[in-house]
């Protein structure tokens, strides 16, 4: 199934692949610019090559109601689902809004933590890129406050 | 070239708890000095990682990571005294590799 | 002269001095005139902070400790502060809430990292130490909550001759806070000329005018 | 919560109920809050400053080519642990009472040969200031745990906490702040940022305890002299010298106090 994908939608699959960095793991993938480049959550994602992305509960997304700063956000990104091909977070408000790219493979549980920066209270994204082309997501509105004096 | 990764490797049942610390200034390019010049962009692009020399992960970072970044995953069919090895290059081509051994 | 209150010294301290027979501690005052000499000794100037800063009025030295000044001392500051605040020009008290709540929001001003010190520079830094419009979750709580501060004082209409009371007060204690307390935390912010009249006015409109969300 | 507010007294019953309705929704920032700081807690990027500081402590460097090892923080020649939780304390050979800190600069010039002026002189993360820092870390990170018990058996110790008391009250600068503006008083906050009483026993474990600390806003390392700095400098006053005896005062004060509280340096802070 997954051949005939491929080859029906051409040289912009191509592309995305180029660009998603879809080559063997450990090769030194070429870096997704134009994934993170893009501004917004659907952007960012059609640039990863995926298609429209479902709600599901099978993604999980773990991360704090209320960021005291937002230079330091602790984000977590999991799906128990098979086939996932590749575990995304991005943050809908920042100037760039694709965050992170984790690469799944069967030597390594689906989850991944990591701490992001964000401009302000904005939707936090992660996205489960399924082999068979599906992308799923959990979103979570992460209200950012001015802490100290800012004196 | 840029101070040593903390890595803590911690087994679990069959598989490895990894966590990573890196220092790095992770410049998001948006930001200006007290000058008022803007500070160029510099941060990690590409994270892996390997047990016992084999690749497990591939990871793509963007500006939006925290300095001195953190993360966490875990090696599936890992056990106390395997090699984990972690590696980092940014967008100037700076690498740094260290290694862990599982406890 | 306000008196220092004897510090609770732990009592390990009583019990070393015992034993050693330790050196006399210096007397209160003595010590007072040693701290004044270490910090005189201790600060440079950095930008536009110079060491001048360093120099207390009657009402700064009079409240540098934990007991309050005695009550004549602390008459005598207020007194000073209220024969000295200035009054608005042809009495406009109030301004624009909208200007007033960025003002509220902005911490900065007169610090070493500051290139002027100028008052249309500084902020009033209120959320610092205040709850003012509810929307604001991030408030500090040196300073009691001043939300719906005109709408629970009854000022319907700040024009009319009732308000003008909670009016003198509120400019009052934003000019010059030692006014009514001798030894508020609140800074003085024409006194000190860290806001000027038009910057006061949009404050004064953020907690009294009608409009302002403060007083939804 | 205190109301001292000039309230005509029809009004009282309102600021209350409101009061009540602010302090709740305030309950679930604060819980948001302390839920946030959880999350960090486990992989502070202050262990990549402590493990470089290590390195630093052993490693033969400056004009003198020598290591760190020897240098007396107070409990012997080389002895770490322990050391952070009875600073800052009098010592003989330089016949004042030091904090960390400037005893780190006083080994660094007595052992090492470097300038301890020059290293003072340098501002915060630059240069040895940088190194400073993180054998500071180094140095707090080996008494995690520890309970503060700062020695007062010397009389420059006990005539530095009164100093340092009376300088703890001093108001002065533009904004008439002292120290206890914002750290006199239980359960106060600026915006979101709780502030501990610093006046009284235990002091404070999360206050004096806590640097240095791993500092998420910048990504900064900070110690007990650049949190002092910067608490200066956002009191709008002139700039206190490193390891002056303001600083090293005030440590004196605010470690006196917080006798009995357990450190959690090298913490994260906002």
């Amino acid at each position: 199934m997954r051949r005939r994908m491929m080859l029906k939608r051409g040289a912009e699959v191509a592309a995305a692949l180029a660009a998603a960095g879809l080559w063997p793991a450990g090769a030194h993938a070429a870096w997704a610019q134009q994934a993170f480049d893009a501004k917004g959550f659907a952007e960012a994602l059609k640039a990863l090559g995926a298609r429209t992305p479902q709600e599901s509960k099978d993604v999980t997304l773990t991360g704090p109601d209320i960021a005291e700063n937002g230079a330091v956000v602790p984000v977590a990104c999991a799906c128990a689902l098979p086939g996932v091909k590749r575990l995304v977070l991005l943050v809908d408000k920042n100037p760039n809004t694709l965050a992170a790219v984790f690469d799944v493979s069967d030597a390594i549980e689906p989850q991944f933590a990591t701490r992001v920066k964000m401009a302000q209270t904005s939707n936090v994204y992660a996205v489960a890129l399924m082999d068979d082309g599906q992308a799923l997501f959990a979103q979570k509105e992460i209200k950012v406050t001015l802490g100290g004096c800012g004196g | 070239m840029a101070d040593p990764m903390r890595i803590r490797a911690q087994a679990q049942g069959d598989k490895a708890v990894v966590r990573v610390l890196m220092s790095h200034e992770m410049e998001t390019g948006q930001r200006k000095d007290s000058a008022g010049k803007t500070i160029p962009a510099w941060f990690i692009q590409e994270v892996t990682a390997s047990l016992n020399g084999s690749p497990v992960l591939t990871a793509q970072w963007g500006t939006a990571v925290s300095k001195n970044p953190f993360m966490q995953f875990t090696i599936r069919g890992a056990k106390a005294g395997d090699k984990v090895s972690v590696s980092w290059v940014d967008n100037r081509g700076d690498k740094r590799t260290d290694e862990a051994t599982v406890a | 002269m306000h008196t220092i209150q004897l510090p609770a010294v732990p009592a390990l301290v009583v019990t070393a001095c015992g034993i050693i027979g330790c050196a006399s501690m210096p007397s209160s005052s003595e010590l007072d005139q040693q701290a004044r000499a270490a910090i005189k000794a201790s600060f440079r100037d950095q930008g536009i902070a110079k060491v001048d800063r360093l120099n207390q009025d009657l009402g700064q030295r009079a409240c540098s400790g934990p007991t309050p000044p005695s009550p004549e001392v602390a008459q005598r500051i207020e007194a000073d502060a209220l024969a000295g605040i200035r009054w608005p020009e042809s009495g406009r008290y109030l301004g624009d809430w909208r200007e007033g709540e960025k003002l509220a929001q902005n911490g900065r001003g007169l610090t070493w990292t500051d290139t002027s010190a100028a008052p249309r520079d500084n902020g009033a830094s209120c959320y610092n130490c205040h709850q003012i419009d509810k929307k604001e979750i991030s408030f500090g709580t040196i300073g009691p909550s001043l939300w719906n501060y005109g709408k629970l004082r009854g000022v319907r209409d700040p024009g009319d001759a009732a308000a003008a009371p909670i009016l003198q007060y509120t400019w009052g204690k934003l000019w010059n806070s030692k006014a009514y307390a001798a030894c508020s935390n609140m800074p003085r912010f024409g006194h000190m000329q860290l806001l000027d009249e038009d910057q006061l006015r949009h404050l004064m409109a953020l907690l009294l005018d009608p409009k302002s969300p403060v007083n939804q | 919560m205190r109301r001292g507010l000039l309230v005509r007294p029809g009004a009282w019953a309102m600021a209350t109920l409101l009061a009540g309705a602010a302090a709740q929704a305030q309950k679930n920032t604060a819980d948001g809050i302390a839920e946030y700081r959880k999350m960090l807690e486990d992989g502070n990027p202050a262990d990549l400053f402590e493990a470089k500081g290590e390195a630093l402590w052993k490693q033969k460097r400056g004009p003198k080519n020598a290591s760190l090892e020897s240098c007396d923080l107070g409990k012997g020649p080389g002895v770490v642990k322990g050391a952070f939780v009875e600073l800052p304390r009098y010592f003989a050979d330089t016949a004042k009472v030091q904090d960390l800190e400037s005893r780190l600069v006083s080994c660094m010039q007595a052992l090492q040969g470097f300038d301890g002026a020059a290293i003072a002189g340098t501002p915060f993360g630059r240069g040895e200031q940088d190194n400073v820092t993180a054998l500071a870390t180094y140095v707090a990170a080996a008494s995690r745990g520890l309970r503060f018990s700062l020695p007062q058996g010397h009389p420059e110790e006990r005539r530095l906490y009164e100093v340092g008391k009376r300088v703890f009250y001093f108001r002065g600068g533009p904004y008439d702040f002292s120290c206890a503006s914002c750290h006199g008083e239980d359960g106060k906050r600026i915006r979101l940022q709780d502030l501990p009483n610093l006046t009284k026993n235990p002091g404070d474990g999360v206050g004096f305890a806590a640097w240095p600390a791993y500092r998420v806003s910048n990504g900064q390392m900070w110690g007990m002299q650049l949190r002092l700095n910067d608490c200066y400098r956002q009191q709008r006053f002139p700039y206190p010298g490193f390891g002056s005896e303001v600083t090293v005062a005030l440590g004196v004060y605010m470690g006196v106090n917080a006798k009995g509280a357990e450190s959690i340096a090298p913490a994260i802070k906002r």
